[in-house]
């Protein structure tokens, strides 16, 4: 059986799903449909309720 | 690395360099990235302050200041304000600190060693230990009091010290000591006596009936 | 799967941005949501990942056929490639993870907020870029009709420049003052010469242009940050005609934009109508008490009916306070609209492709037992794809969706 | 013997990032005069290929033994160059990073303030290269993980961690503190959205495990001990009579939450006046006949000791009124609310039916709370303005979940953090929802706020799936900016620094030559507290020691 994992959607989500897969050694392809990953939380100010940087 | 790293000795050593002022910036309370470290630091610049302040410095030199790192627009501020703060105090030595350059450096190095001496550094570093969970008798005690007890040391250690450092110079009596130091003579006799004990001063001969000290170099 | 052509190599494109500073061709940015610029080789922002330039082929002017190649020029990196083409990857997986996010909810399908048409009118996530320090405004928080007058003056300044200059020309050409020439042209004393005409048209054009932009300059003069904030809550959710469910995170949100608003002006005023407000995970409800007897914000129960606007462009918000069940209105520079969380467009085509099963709500059907497990085995999703949620519990499922997925691929 | 220093320093102009603010070529020239600076070129991008073949080529030709960068942040930047001069050959930790972009060239755009920025850049790379002149080799730490995992609590997030790491291949350790598996949800009657029956839920999920090969659980157990630190966590346990050690890699906490016993609110007696979990009890054993019921929501949360809101009392007070109306359509169920937090799709549907079935709603004001008297509730309608009195013969109490006393005691042994309610503290609030503080140990479930069984099944899955990630790996990699002990003979073993490590990092141990303090440098996260404090200057951080800040000091004066 095929190993590798698909991702679809470059956001918050998709990125950790990514990052938690890649850590655990698994190949992981992650396709976004923009010209960079980050969806929309990039698109935020700040968070809450920490008001936290979101980028 | 976090502010908690901040080594007062370290902080007393840009100042002798001649710094004119020092921002250290740390996270808000509570929000710490290395959970306690900034109390750490506000502990340590605190002391650090006294000390230095105690040497001659004026204090608005060392400022412990806090954000997070989502507020540029509030650092920007921060070191804008200071920078005015300096600014207006003027260069190191000047007429905002008690003495004038040269004799300022000296007493900053006196700080400086006291700083770097195991006793402040015990006993801030025992700070938190002592108000969170107590001592070994389960005493905890209040933050005023600890601080009270930080002033004692800051005193004794800069007079020691300054003891040390003129004697390291030329041998002198308890007298000239007191002069030159400007302690009073009871506590200066109280301190020499002491390092005599410990084996930091030894008498080097006797003029006029009044005994002169000597420094003991000591082992590493 | 097709991977789009960017017309600039990856592997050798640092990031630098002299394309995009010399790149004449300027359109509307998706990232600002149309309130700032950007150029046609662009990154979508600045921090975006990968730090590589792309060119919208549908306003570069090489692309549009005319000559241009500026930034192939400027690049010393030598990465823009007008042939680079779209590749066609084939793949071949054992599990898929579903993380396709959300649509925000279109506010002009509720007409009687005026979004759209009304300038003092923006969503959430309009609002969230006039906030940002990165954004178009670099965080003042301005009234769109302001930023729209600004951008008249910058326009019309530039026109009335090129007008004043042809004016200059046709003077020098012909030894007359253009006054003096608009006097004998409307006279009828001067008539010869297809030139007259278009001087005086260009004469007229300067009288009123400098006219207008007089006229907005001291418009302009009065302009001030927003103050007065209205925040619009269940704009799309919680309502029968779009969408019945709670999108979960607008109350926190509106809250939270509220409190920057606050925070970038001590003298702003934010009114949060809501119907209920909906502040359920770790420290939010501590949020919203602090946002109220510290930050000051005010909270309103209740639905806003419509919103007008008066002669300023200055929107009224008419609603009803349910606690004292009177019609009340009131005058705000700006309105924000909390609208919904939406499944994205074209999900039903992705859904049919993959063979999952959407639920009546346009996102992908679980089983509350098996949260993360879609209709389909081996495809699990995540995030705002399975339905609306905030960030922390997007990480959390997307987490949690990487462990149903390596169990597939790597289980015992 | 020392060998001779030869350091490179390589100006980057970041395209016009960097040259259009600053003239890096006068940088780069200044650099060259620097003490012990033996090359000095600028690259148009140091982090492009031509700029990384040009650090290479620098290290070989001019025999550099120090290589500083002066471009962007480290925080982007610096493990790339890293490994650049790892790739030619240097230890990747004579490196060092001046940032002239952010700090400078971005800030000090004003052209008319050129020679200030110049001045401070030139400040910048000088004392990075006074710093670099002190660099002294690292190398990386590796510490090697115990492939098997713990996980404390055997409620529904728990056990569906533990099943998760189990169908993995991990061996799980399953501790319970009760003599059953199964929480809270043991004491429920249906869950809502699905109207699944809650036993039937928890004992399909308890026998998944119960037979699960590589899972071996513990009923009836406390924790006693905890050493070590992630990879290598030695636990100690009794169970049922019995101690046990053991050695795990990773900790997955799931301890749960408990339920607030309304004493003295409302006139709760647990009789007429009950709380949701007594409703629960019984449903279950179907002994609910009352005709006028009233529940009341927020008793004992929103309020100024318990400031935060529960997140599932609405979720569980309207199932509850669902369920009664359903059983009995003729009795009247009042719900005295304060905000309806009915969040996301199912929830809002749940209301939409409890106010078919006929459910009233009425929102009370907190500072008019109603009133309970024997067979009616007064309460003042906030939306009709009025007074209302409603009759009843049952009144249900909607009662937050709170933290535990259990929870603190494993937080204490763990060293992991709880907030004032009692919670655990996660990590980061946006980004590592589910680890916590500590390297190796996760959280999940009510413990770590209050969550419905959904929420809580997910959390748990990805609680295993971070978990998974050191065990899948077989070993954790460490940078080397640690605490080390430079001078093993200053040190008298007094333990401050112990006191004062935040993450257990340091302890003391007998040696031949007394009490000494060993660093578990996987532990450690670099901080420098303790070398901050040590009072004999025996503890320093890696490639941040008090000689490396005074040289950058003193460089800094020396302009």
């Amino acid at each position: 059986m095929n190993k590798d994992i698909l991702i679809i959607g470059g956001g918050i989500a998709g990125m950790q799903a990514s990052l938690d897969l890649g850590d655990m050694g698994l190949q992981v392809h992650l396709i976004e449909k923009e010209t960079c990953i980050g969806g929309k939380m990039a698109q935020l100010d700040k968070t809450f309720p920490t008001n936290d940087c979101a980028i | 690395m976090c502010t908690g790293r901040m080594d007062p000795a370290v902080m007393a050593d840009a100042f002798v360099h001649g710094l004119d002022g020092l921002l250290v910036l740390g996270c808000l309370f509570g929000e710490c990235h290395y959970v306690t470290g900034n109390f750490n630091a506000s502990h340590k610049v605190n002391m650090t302050k006294e000390m230095l302040a105690y040497a001659g410095m004026n204090p608005g030199r060392l400022s412990f200041r806090n954000l997070s790192s989502a507020e540029a627009d509030v650092f920007v501020k921060h070191v804008t304000d200071f920078s005015k703060e300096i600014r207006d105090l003027g260069p190191l030595g000047g007429e905002a600190d008690k003495f004038p350059l040269p004799k300022l450096k000296e007493k900053l190095e006196i700080a400086r060693i006291s700083l770097a001496g195991p006793k402040l550094r015990w006993v801030v570093g025992k700070k938190p230990v002592f108000i969170e969970t107590g001592n070994k008798y389960h005493e905890i005690f209040t933050e005023h009091e600890i601080n009270r007890t930080l002033s004692g040391i800051v005193i004794d250690e800069m007079a020691t010290h300054s003891i040390l450092a003129a004697l390291q110079k030329k041998p002198a009596s308890v007298k000239e000591l007191a002069k030159d130091l400007e302690i009073p003579p009871p506590e200066t006799l109280k301190y020499v006596l002491g390092l005599k004990r410990r084996g930091f001063l030894e008498l080097e001969s006797v003029q006029d009936h009044s005994p002169l000290y000597k420094y003991v170099e000591q082992e590493a | 799967m097709r991977k789009k052509a960017r017309y600039v190599n990856e592997d050798l494109c640092t990031g630098c941005g002299a394309c995009a500073e010399k790149c004449p061709t300027t359109v509307a940015n998706e990232y600002e949501l149309g309130l700032g610029k950007r150029k046609a080789i662009y990154k979508f922002y600045a921090q975006g990942i990968p730090s590589v330039f792309c060119i919208d082929p549908n306003s570069c002017r090489t692309f549009q056929g005319k000559k241009c190649g500026v930034c192939e020029k400027v690049c010393q990196a030598k990465a823009i490639d007008y042939k680079q083409e779209d590749k066609i990857l084939e793949l071949n997986v054992g599990a898929i993870i579903l993380s396709t996010g959300y649509d925000l909810f279109d506010a002009t399908r509720i007409p009687e907020y005026g979004y759209g048409k009304l300038p003092n009118v923006v969503n959430a996530m309009e609002f969230e870029r006039l906030l940002s320090a990165s954004g178009p405004t670099e965080g003042h928080v301005e009234r769109l009709s302001d930023i729209r007058d600004h951008h008249l003056i910058n326009t019309t300044e530039k026109k009335l420049k090129k007008s004043t200059k042809s004016l200059e020309n046709y003077e020098k050409k012909h030894k007359m003052s253009s006054d003096d020439f608009y006097k004998q042209f409307t006279a009828g004393n001067i008539s010869d010469g297809d030139e007259f005409p278009k001087w005086a048209k260009q004469y007229e054009n300067v009288q009123e242009g400098t006219k207008k932009l007089e006229e907005l300059k001291a418009k302009a003069e009065k302009f001030d940050i927003a103050t007065r904030l209205a925040f619009i809550q269940c704009v799309g959710s919680r309502d029968f005609r779009f969408n019945k469910y709670c999108s979960s995170y607008c109350c926190m949100h509106s809250l939270k934009e509220a409190m920057m608003a606050k925070d970038h002006d001590a003298r702003t005023e934010a009114y949060i109508f809501n119907m209920d407000l909906r502040t359920v995970g770790k420290g939010f409800e501590e949020y919203k008490v602090r946002g109220a007897e510290q930050i000051g914000l005010h909270y309103i129960r209740g639905r806003v009916a419509e919103i007008t606007q008066d002669e300023n462009e200055n929107p009224i918000v008419w609603y009803e306070e349910t606690t004292s069940q009177t019609t009340k209105h009131m005058t705000v520079d700006l309105a924000i609209l909390a609208v919904a969380c939406e499944a994205p467009k074209g999900i039903e085509k992705m859904a049919e492709m993959l063979g999952a099963d959407l639920d009546e709500n346009r996102f992908f059907k679980t089983d509350p037992l098996n949260p993360l497990d879609t209709t389909v085995p081996g495809i699990y999703v995540c995030g705002c794809a399975q339905r609306p949620m905030d960030i922390p519990e997007s990480v959390a499922q997307a987490s949690s969706a990487a462990c149903r997925a390596a169990e597939v691929v790597a289980g015992g | 013997m020392e060998e001779e220093l030869r350091i490179g320093v390589f100006v980057c102009k970041c395209g016009s990032n960097i040259a259009g603010a600053l003239d890096v070529e006068g940088l780069a020239e200044y650099a060259s005069t620097l003490p012990d600076v033996v090359y000095a070129p600028w690259n148009l991008y140091t982090c492009a290929d031509a700029g990384l073949d040009e650090i290479k080529k620098g290290i070989k030709e001019h025999n550099l033994n120090r290589v500083v960068v002066a471009s962007c942040s480290p925080r982007t930047h610096e493990p790339l160059f890293r490994s650049v001069c790892e790739e030619a050959g240097m230890n990747p930790y004579l490196f060092e990073m001046v940032n002239i972009r952010d700090q400078c060239s971005w800030v000090h755009q004003d052209k008319s303030l050129a020679e200030s920025s110049m001045a401070k850049a030139r400040d910048l790379i000088r004392m990075g290269a006074a710093k670099a002149a002190l660099l002294k080799p690292q190398e990386i730490i590796v510490s090697g993980v115990e492939v098997k995992a713990l996980v404390i609590g055997g409620g529904i997030a728990g056990l569906t961690a533990a099943i998760s790491l189990g169908n993995r291949g991990f061996p799980v350790i399953l501790l319970e503190k009760e003599k059953e598996l199964g929480g809270m949800l043991r004491s429920l009657y249906k869950l809502a959205p699905m109207d699944a029956d809650a036993s039937e839920v928890i004992n399909a999920k308890i026998k998944e495990a119960e037979d699960h090969p590589n899972i071996e659980i513990y009923t009836g157990a406390t924790i006693e001990k905890v050493e070590g630190f992630i990879g290598k966590f030695d636990v100690t346990f009794s169970a049922n009579g019995t101690s046990k050690d053991v050695r795990l890699g990773v900790v997955i906490i799931a301890t749960g939450a408990g339920n607030l016993v309304p004493e003295g609110m409302y006139g709760y007696d647990g009789e007429k006046v009950i709380t949701q979990w007594e409703l629960e009890e019984r449903f279950k054993a179907g002994k609910v006949d009352a005709n006028n019921v009233v529940i009341i929501q927020c008793v004992g949360a929103r309020s100024p000791e318990r400031q935060y809101c529960s997140r599932i009392c609405c979720a569980i007070g309207i199932k509850n009124a669902i369920l009664i109306k359903e059983m009995n359509p003729e009795a009247k169920v009042h719900i005295l609310y304060r905000d309806l937090m009915m969040y996301g799709v199912e929830n809002e549907d749940q209301l939409r039916k409890a106010k078919e079935l006929g459910v009233r709603f009425v929102k009370y004001d907190p500072k008019q709370p109603p009133v309970v008297e024997e067979n009616k509730v007064t309460v003042f309608h906030q939306l009709m303005g009025t007074e209302l009195e409603i009759p009843q013969d049952m009144v249900v109490l909607s009662t937050p979940l709170v933290g535990t006393e259990d929870g603190v005691k494993v937080g204490n042994l763990f060293r992991a953090g709880l907030d004032k309610n009692k919670f655990f503290l996660e990590a980061h609030v946006k980004l590592r929802p589910l680890d916590c503080g500590t390297d190796g140990i996760f959280i999940c479930g009510s413990a770590h706020y209050p969550k419905d069984v959904r929420e809580s099944i997910m959390q748990a899955l990805g609680a295993a799936s971070r978990a998974s990630i050191p065990l899948s790996q077989g070993e954790v990699k460490i940078e080397p900016i640690v605490t080390c002990l430079v001078d093993k003979d200053a040190c008298r073993g007094c333990g401050l620094c112990v006191a004062l490590c935040p993450y257990n990092a340091l302890e003391i141990t007998t040696t031949d030559e007394g009490r000494k303090v060993n660093v578990i440098t996987v532990a450690c996260k670099g901080c420098g507290v303790c070398a901050a404090t040590c009072y004999r200057h025996a503890l320093t951080i890696n490639s941040f020691t008090d000689d490396q800040m005074e040289a950058q000091i003193h460089s800094f004066m020396a302009a």
